[in-house]
């Protein structure tokens, strides 16, 4: 009985050694982020390319776009758990390990970001609750933990770990109340997206982010919540069409993936509509009362008009009109497509409320101001990546991840 | 109960989890997690200011000439914080950035901290630290030694200044030891010095009252650059005294030019043609003061000397200039001479000043006395709001040196700057003329011991490396700085003298100002450092030297001497920190004048000497800059920053972390230069170019500036230090390495206010 | 959430343990003895060992007697511990505020003849542990309290003006302050004996601010 | 985001705020404890084995 | 961030700079480090890391020679009293840890170090760039160490800070005022070190609410402006200007507008 083994019977895994070598990579990447890690915490954050003009940089960035990206958790579970649509409890449990990834990535990048990290606490403790960054910090670990709770079940379900009792009754017991847990997460992720979207929307220091009247409040937080409805849920479609190519099987069947990108198309054309309302009045009505036109905005040669279409058009409109449409998302290249736009799309849309705001000059006789990041910042940024990629290995061998995966690929 | 590995696990769990349990109604978690908070936000390795009962002191600032007065705020004792001292009559309380820079220059790297020994070759930085006594015995030795071979005149002494206590104690040191070569940093002071000798037959500070003008015409002058006195200059513009009415004539737009009313901008070097210019118009349009020329005049009109030759009086030689020949000159507009030259006549106390910039560089005699007489036929010489002399305060009635017959032969040698001389007859101290002497001297070098003190020369001379060049043939250099710097660092043994805040010393007089006031600068700490009052250094020397050297030395120590020069004022100024003396004389009597004549002389026949064939009258002969225009089709200029300090005292951090980007980035100088010329050049803004001058090159970095004349490239001044600490050196480019000095064939003075230059990309 | 609907498809080879194993059978009251040995234990330690672990004890370089001083001084605590002019507050005093009248040994006790020994006649100060001692950015304002809301010294000090020896100090190991400004209970639970110094936490601040003034204060007010 | 931390007030902002959390935080909380000591229980409590007949089945 | 009720004589301080007086010595600036323990590095020249708590600006007019013109704008904090009631600082709502106040008797914004962590919102919101972040922990040199002065704290690595209007100054005047049992503080025991140290006299500072004080006349002076107004952050530094380019370097004004024609934002009492 010791010969229990890790991995679940009935599907194929690739060779201990191929497995390996392939791990030993992504950790060789994950050390490199480590270190640039500890080099920001023992040396400060002048190993980074940010300044006083660029105080929120490419890891904020990183940041607003894992959240987004991890977004498909909580509205895939919003879906099934609380919509009901059954079909999506075939995604569901990668759509909560890539959103666990994405959230732990988010706090351990918050970690390194702070100038002072043994006080980052404080946040907890001294809260100023007026602040859209204590909410934030506040729904993100909350739902980290709620994340955690929706992975461990999972985890416990690996062959070697259910057989010990108390984990086997762990899980299911945690099962029993999933819904609740489910419930309290999109409860948590309603608030802490829609506080992202504050976090540049109330600075009304700064035009280029400040949003008035209806467009602050609810309209920031709304559409920051949407997008990343919309968009979370693609991502999650696209990781799992990566791991489809990579492991060369077919994990999840064509209707939940149909269905999800249905549901994500029209979320993705009513987000971006109102998206484009918001731009409007602001370009029209706010900015000018600042003395702003919205060509200031775009004077610069890498922030240009370009971005703004990109943005709304190019990764807004188009991939949500061909998900919505029954052909577009039926036709692979088309989905496809479809989902690295609407990805881009939103994390262009998390680079633009952050970088772009640092980058637009408020007095005349400033210039835009420019920053690259430091190869400590990519590094550390990176690092999640190679950390996701080895929970997503991990999890997709020794875990029961795709519960159509038998049957899609049956062992001989 | 059986244990295996399965419940000696679970029991584990049990007690850890009670455990914690448990803890969590004990306060430690509670007060750990409040003590590591307190923890975090008390890093052991930042710094606690130890508390401690605020006092001040009132002091001097003796960083510059300017002779500013000071409160500092101490701590429980340890000084904090510089303030200007509302109450002393030179600043009334204002202060420049380096006067509040002054506590960085009591602490901080720069400073060397014990007498030090060259080890390793002159420059490289290897120093062995030794005790006074082994430095005071190197010193004495070389120079009894010297002494003892009959050559005293072969060592030299390079002073930052000739005014107070210290300097004149050094020169009295240097007579009793049989040296003429008692050396001082020249700037526009001395050139305008000796345009009131030529004129007014008068020794002394030249001084401008701006106190009471109300209209300036500034030659370049940066009057809330620097000029004249910061805090004293910064204080009257603020309180509306100067410049109610400023007009600024120089090729860029300075910070003064910014503030001034009008800004004339002028083709560098023909400020002279400008000054004759204006004086023809008056003269012309009868503008100017007929009660001055009629009395007090002398060669205004034409006249005959005894001899029966005839000369041209100014009224007549000024007919060269008129405006439309002026105007092509300087480049400005005709219409525009006449208009300035009403305004400046009517004004009720107008005053023109010369000096570029700071008036670190002397300039040349035709252009200062082309200044001083257009003040005079403004009628404003020796009077309030005009331009006057101070003597040289003459407290120093010390007992008579009686030297030795070495020290007479000695004495009698000719000076190595040549000043003074035949050719030089009316110039005290020729510094940028020392390399070039030693440099073609043959045989043994002519200094064979140099001692510098308040001096940087190897930073400050025109031509740095030809200057250290020349330094190498010296085989005794001796420093006397508190500091590390270019001079120091290149010198065989270092016997640093105190800080400002730590020395005592009289400031005689603050920099232009037409009123006597002595100051006191008292220390406010002890000596932080192993260091010696350079007035007791020298004591301590001639003791050591023994004979009449010793014997012109009486006194204690330095302390000592200062008490017995001041006498009387000695408790005034103890208690109060400053006296004021008057030197005004009844009007009548200020028209005194003790030249050849009696009277002013318009036409100074005090310049006529020797076989010179210099002609009185000032006139206006492009001053030629180095280089040939066909290969350097730009000219460099430097400017001076009240934020840069370019002279023998160099930048404390404080004041190059306020220098802009656009002066100084990372490690490359800025340099200004108009769009126009870059453009035509296919160069843009931010550019790093390498700039060439005949005299060397450098890599700056092109900053376009709209305020300067096309064709000019302007460089500020007090960059590109080699030595002092990681917060100055190797910080952009030493302007003065990359120009020459060119003597005035009048006075030898240096009169390079740019040079030839081009630049090419790189 | 994981795969629960695996009712089309596969089922688990994996089967948890036989459940009766004896271990897992008699654990129950062992399990909980364990606990509670840990939960005791850990009350008794965090209540008796922590706070003993916690402080390091120094003793004061004299042993000074502050009733025999406040009975020969005119002004009780201010004779030594006095305004300046600015009105700041002077604190510990320094040696000249001493030597005035210790400038010789006076009374021959060994504690005066240690403190003239070593510390008068060479002119070092003295290195005396504050029990009150702030952090570098607290800002605290003694004219305000002393004169301004007129309190007395004790208020805050507790009864040190009639001790006849010094208490020992009492060093928080990891912030390296005196053990009164957390408070002499560890717990913080009920208030300080009347005499007692108070403790001077932030909060204890505030609750004085708020009970007196009706807010707490802006953070300026005592911090600088 | 305790009430005797100082900057604590009661007032509306930290009442909806604080209390949105500390309700996000006991469900989470009450949750968690639910299914441990459930687990706990179950092993413990004598038939092992849970007694609902969800699909997830062992044999 | 709570407003305080009772505090009919609260006092607003604040600061009147004339730009036509300014010669850009930059005194302030090194008066500013001095009297705030303000560390120094050996490369200050990028100015997007250098911590200066108010920086002198150059603005040109960008007109070619020789019509160009120039001005200097010393920039300390703004001290905002923000949108409609005093405290909405842009930068005060923001801080997640409360490290940033508004003080209500004062109007002053404080930053206090041992409570910020770092995470540099404050700085993304002020338009001013008036914070400056601790890239790197401050070192003081050569015994430089001992010229810090004990009334303001040093801060560490990691933490954000920013001009304080010398608020230590304000503390150690009531101390003086207690002391002598006075309520009221002069206008001359309260000044800003910049505002003492500037050598012609182009700074005045003072209780923008008191009709005795030199500012509550300058800052109605027709010459009067303040930076970036049209932003609501209602800035408690006015600046005088007898030159309408620099009034519109101001702030920012579309192409037909003109600075003085716009709807002045109201100032809240």
């Amino acid at each position: 009985m010791n010969e229990t083994p890790l991995i679940h019977a009935g599907v194929k895994r690739c060779s201990k050694w191929q497995f390996s070598l392939w791990m030993a990579g992504v950790t060789a990447v994950l050390l490199w982020g480590v270190y640039a890690m500890f080099l920001c915490w023992f040396k400060g954050l002048n190993q980074t390319n940010m300044n006083d003009a660029y105080g929120f940089a490419l890891w904020i960035w990183a940041d607003l776009a894992v959240i987004a990206l991890g977004g498909g958790a909580f509205f895939s579970g919003f879906l099934t758990y609380i919509v009901g649509k059954d079909e999506l409890k075939n995604i569901i449990n990668y759509a909560v390990i890539i959103g666990f990834i994405c959230y732990s990535s988010a706090l351990l990048i918050l970690a390194i970001d702070i100038g002072q990290p043994l006080r980052g606490w404080f946040i907890f403790w001294h809260a100023n609750v007026h602040s859209m960054l204590t909410e934030v910090a506040f729904c993100l670990s909350c739902y980290f933990a709620v994340l955690t709770i929706e992975f461990i079940p999972l985890i416990l379900e690996n062959p070697k770990l259910e057989r010990k009792p108390f984990l086997h009754h762990l899980s299911h017991n945690m099962h029993g109340i999933m819904a609740i847990f489910a419930a309290t997460g999109v409860f948590l992720s309603f608030f802490h997206q829609g506080s992202l979207g504050g976090v540049a929307g109330v600075l009304f220091g700064r035009p280029f982010a400040y949003r008035e009247h209806i467009f602050i409040w609810p309209f920031t937080f709304f559409l920051f919540t949407w997008s990343a409805a919309a968009c979370g849920p693609c991502f999650t479609i696209l990781v799992t069409k990566i791991t489809e190519k990579i492991t060369r099987k077919k994990l999840v069947k064509d209707n939940v993936i149909h269905l999800l990108a249905k549901i994500s198309g029209w979320m993705l054309l009513t987000y971006i509509i109102a998206k484009t309302a918001d731009t409007l009045y602001w370009a029209m009505v706010t900015a000018p009362n600042a003395g702003f036109t919205l060509m200031d905005f775009y004077a610069s040669p890498t922030y240009n008009i370009g971005l703004l279409f990109a943005e709304i058009v190019l990764c807004g409109f188009i991939p949500g009109l061909i998900l919505i449409t029954k052909r577009g998302r039926e036709n692979a290249f088309l989905l496809n497509t479809a989902i690295v736009l609407a990805v881009i799309g939103v994390s262009l849309n998390r680079w633009v409320m952050v970088l772009q705001v640092m980058a637009v000059p408020v007095f005349s006789f400033n210039d835009w101001y420019t920053y690259l990041p430091s190869w400590q910042e990519v590094a550390t940024t990176v690092l999640p990546v190679a950390y996701g990629l080895i929970v997503i290995s991990l999890a997709h061998r020794y875990l029961p991840v795709f519960p159509q995966e038998k049957e899609l690929n049956p062992v001989k | 109960m059986k244990i295996d590995r399965r419940s000696f696990l679970s029991y584990t769990t049990a007690v850890v989890l009670g455990g914690a349990a448990g803890s969590m109604l004990t306060p430690a978690p509670w007060k750990l997690m409040d003590d590591i908070s307190i923890w975090t936000q008390n890093w052991p390795w930042t710094p606690v200011p130890q508390d401690g009962a605020i006092t001040y002191k009132h002091s001097v600032c003796t960083l510059c000439p300017g002779g500013c007065g000071i409160d500092v705020r101490l701590a429980g004792g340890r000084p904090i914080k510089i303030e200007g001292d509302k109450d002393h009559p030179v600043n009334k309380g204002s202060l420049c950035p380096r006067g509040f820079s002054a506590l960085q220059y009591l602490y901080g790297p720069a400073r060397v901290t014990t007498p030090l020994k060259r080890e390793g070759k002159r420059g490289e930085g290897k120093w062995q630290k030794i005790t006074w006594d082994e430095a005071l015995t190197a010193v004495s030795g070389k120079l009894a030694e010297l002494r003892s071979n009959g050559r005293p005149d072969t060592v030299a002494c390079i002073s930052g200044s000739d005014q107070g206590t210290i300097p004149n104690l050094i020169g009295r040191f240097m007579t009793a030891y049989g040296s003429p070569n008692f050396l001082c940093t020249a700037t526009a002071k001395d050139a305008m010095e000796q345009a009131i000798y030529l004129t007014q037959g008068r020794q002394g500070s030249p001084v401008f009252d701006i106190e009471n003008a109300d209209f300036i015409l500034s030659f370049g002058a940066g009057i809330l650059e620097g000029w004249g006195g910061t805090g004293r200059m910064l204080n009257l513009y603020g309180a509306g005294k100067s410049a109610k009415t400023l007009v600024q004539i120089e090729p860029r737009l300075s910070d003064t030019a910014a503030r001034a009313n009008q800004w004339i901008s002028i083709t560098p070097g023909t400020e002279t043609a400008l000054a004759l210019g204006l004086a023809h118009v008056m003269v012309k349009e009868s503008l100017y003061d007929r009660q001055f020329i009629e009395n007090f005049a002398f060669g205004f009109n034409d006249w005959t000397d005894d001899n029966g030759t005839a000369h041209k009086g100014f009224a007549t030689a000024i007919n060269d200039y008129p405006p439309a020949k002026v105007a092509r000159i300087t480049g400005i507009k005709e219409a525009e001479i006449p208009k300035l030259a009403r305004k400046f006549a009517k004004a009720a106390a107008p005053i023109a000043v010369s000096g570029r910039g700071q008036g670190l560089l002397p300039g040349s005699i035709d252009e200062s006395l082309a200044v001083l007489l257009l003040n005079a036929i403004a009628g404003n010489i020796n009077k309030k709001g005009g331009v006057s002399v101070l003597s040289d305060f003459d407290y120093a009635k010390w007992p008579e040196i009686k030297i030795d017959e070495t020290a007479s032969k000695g004495m009698q040698q000719p000076r190595i700057d040549g000043a003074g001389s035949d050719d030089f007859p009316n110039t005290r101290y020729l510094l940028n003329r020392l390399p070039e002497t030693l440099v073609a001297a043959s045989g043994d070098a002519p200094i064979q011991a140099l001692l510098v003190t308040g001096a940087n020369p190897l930073y400050t001379m025109p031509d740095t490396a030809a200057a250290k060049k020349a330094f190498d043939r010296i085989p005794f250099i001796a420093s006397f700085s508190p500091f590390m710097d270019e001079t120091a660092s290149y010198a065989d043994y270092i016997l640093p003298d105190h800080t400002p805040l730590e020395r005592l010393q009289e400031v005689p007089a603050a920099v232009g100002i037409s009123r006597q006031v002595i100051s006191l600068a008292k220390p406010v700490v002890k000596p932080v450092y192993e260091t010696h009052h350079v007035g007791d250094t020298f004591i301590q020397i001639a003791r050591n030297l023994g004979g009449f050297v010793k014997s012109a030395f009486p006194w204690k120590d330095y302390e000592t001497f200062l008490k017995a020069t001041l006498k009387d004022h000695w408790r005034t100024l103890n208690k109060k920190g400053w006296v004021e003396i008057s030197h005004d004389l009844p009007e009548p009597l200020n028209y005194v004048f003790n030249t050849a004549s009696g009277k002013f002389e318009f036409y100074p026949t005090a310049r006529v000497s020797g076989q010179k064939t210099i002609p009185p009258l000032p006139a206006f002969t492009p001053v030629p800059i180095e280089g040939d225009p066909q290969r350097f089709d730009l000219v460099l200029m430097p400017f001076d920053s009240i934020r840069l300090a370019g002279g023998d005292v160099a930048n404390a951090p404080f004041m190059t972390k306020t220098v802009d980007a656009n002066v100084l980035l990372h490690q490359t100088s800025v340099v200004e230069i108009n769009p126009a010329t870059a453009r035509k050049l296919g160069l843009k803004d931010g550019d790093s170019v390498k700039l060439t001058t005949p005299r060397g090159e450098a890599t700056v970095q092109l900053y376009f500036y709209d305020g300067i004349m096309p064709g000019l490239i302007a460089m500020p001044r007090g960059l590109g230090h080699t030595a002092y600490s990681d917060y100055l050196a190797n910080k952009g480019t030493n302007v003065n390495q990359l120009i020459g000095a060119i003597a005035d064939p009048d006075s030898g003075l240096n009169t390079a206010w740019g040079i030839r230059a081009t630049i090419t990309r790189i | 959430m994981s795969s629960t609907d695996k009712n089309q498809t596969v089922s688990s080879e994996a089967a948890p343990e036989a459940k009766d194993s004896p271990a897992s059978k008699s654990s129950g009251w062992a399990v909980f003895m364990f606990f509670m040995i840990g939960f005791v234990g850990s009350l008794l330690a965090g209540w008796i060992l922590f706070p003993d672990l916690l402080y390091s004890k120094k003793e004061q370089p004299i042993d000074f007697n502050h009733a025999v001083h406040l009975s020969v001084v005119y002004d009780g605590c201010n004779s030594c511990h006095y305004f300046r002019e600015d009105g700041t507050f002077a604190g510990m005093p320094d040696l000249n505020s001493c030597v005035d009248c210790h400038m010789d040994v006076m009374t021959g006790d060994p504690e005066e003849v240690k403190f003239v020994e070593e510390y008068v006649q060479p002119g070092i100060e003295v290195p005396w542990l504050n029990h009150s001692k702030q952090p570098d950015c607290v800002f605290f304002s003694h004219a305000a309290h002393v004169i301004g809301a007129d309190m007395s010294c004790e208020s805050c000090h507790g009864n040190i003006g009639t001790s006849e020896h010094t208490r020992t100090y009492e060093e928080n190991r990891l912030t390296g302050y005196s053990r009164d400004i957390w408070g002499h209970s560890i717990s913080r639970l009920g208030s300080p004996e009347p005499g007692e110094p108070r403790p001077m936490k932030m909060n204890d601040c505030a609750k004085c601010h708020l009970e007196e003034t009706g807010h707490k204060g802006a953070c300026f007010q005592c911090h600088k | 985001m305790f009430p005797f931390c100082f900057e604590w007030s009661w007032d509306i902002s930290h009442l909806v705020f604080m209390g949105g959390l500390w309700y996000a935080l006991s469900i989470i909380g009450a949750g968690m404890t639910f299914a441990i000591v459930k687990s706990l229980f179950d092993i413990s409590g004598g038939h092992g084995g849970h007694d609902d007949n969800h699909d997830h089945s062992h044999h | 961030m709570k407003e305080q009720n009772s505090h009919t004589n609260a006092k607003r301080y604040g600061m009147v700079i004339d730009l036509d007086k300014c010669t850009g010595c930059g005194a302030c600036m090194v008066a500013c480090y001095s009297e705030n323990n303000v560390p120094f590095k050996t490369d200050e020249t990028n100015k997007l890391d250098s911590i200066n708590w108010i920086r002198v600006y150059k603005l040109t007019n960008n007109k070619p020679y020789p019509d160009t013109e120039i001005c200097y704008l010393p920039m300390p904090c703004m001290q905002c009293d923000g949108i409609g009631k005093h405290g909405h600082s842009p930068c005060v709502s923001v801080c997640p840890a409360v490290a940033t106040d508004y003080d209500y008797d004062t109007g002053i914004v404080s930053q206090i170090y041992t409570r910020c962590f770092g995470c540099r919102y404050c700085m993304a919101a002020c338009p001013y760039h008036a914070r400056k972040f601790n890239w790197w922990d401050p070192k003081w040199p050569a015994d430089t160490e001992k010229y810090l002065s004990p009334n303001v704290s040093p801060r560490m690595r990691g933490v954000v800070e920013k001009c304080s209007f010398c608020f230590h100054r304000y503390q150690l005047a009531r101390e003086k005022a207690y002391l002598e049992k006075r309520q009221k503080l002069e206008e001359q025991e309260y000044q800003t070190a910049c505002t003492q140290a500037c050598p012609v006299g182009a700074i005045t500072f003072g209780d923008l609410n008191n009709k005795d004080h030199a500012v509550y006349k300058l800052k109605n002076d027709p010459r009067a402006f303040r930076l970036l107004e049209r932003l609501q952050t209602n800035p408690k530094v006015y600046y005088l200007t007898s030159k309408n380019w620099v009034r519109r370097a101001g702030d920012n004004y579309l192409a037909h507008e003109e600075p003085g024609n716009i709807t002045k934002v109201k100032e809240h009492h």
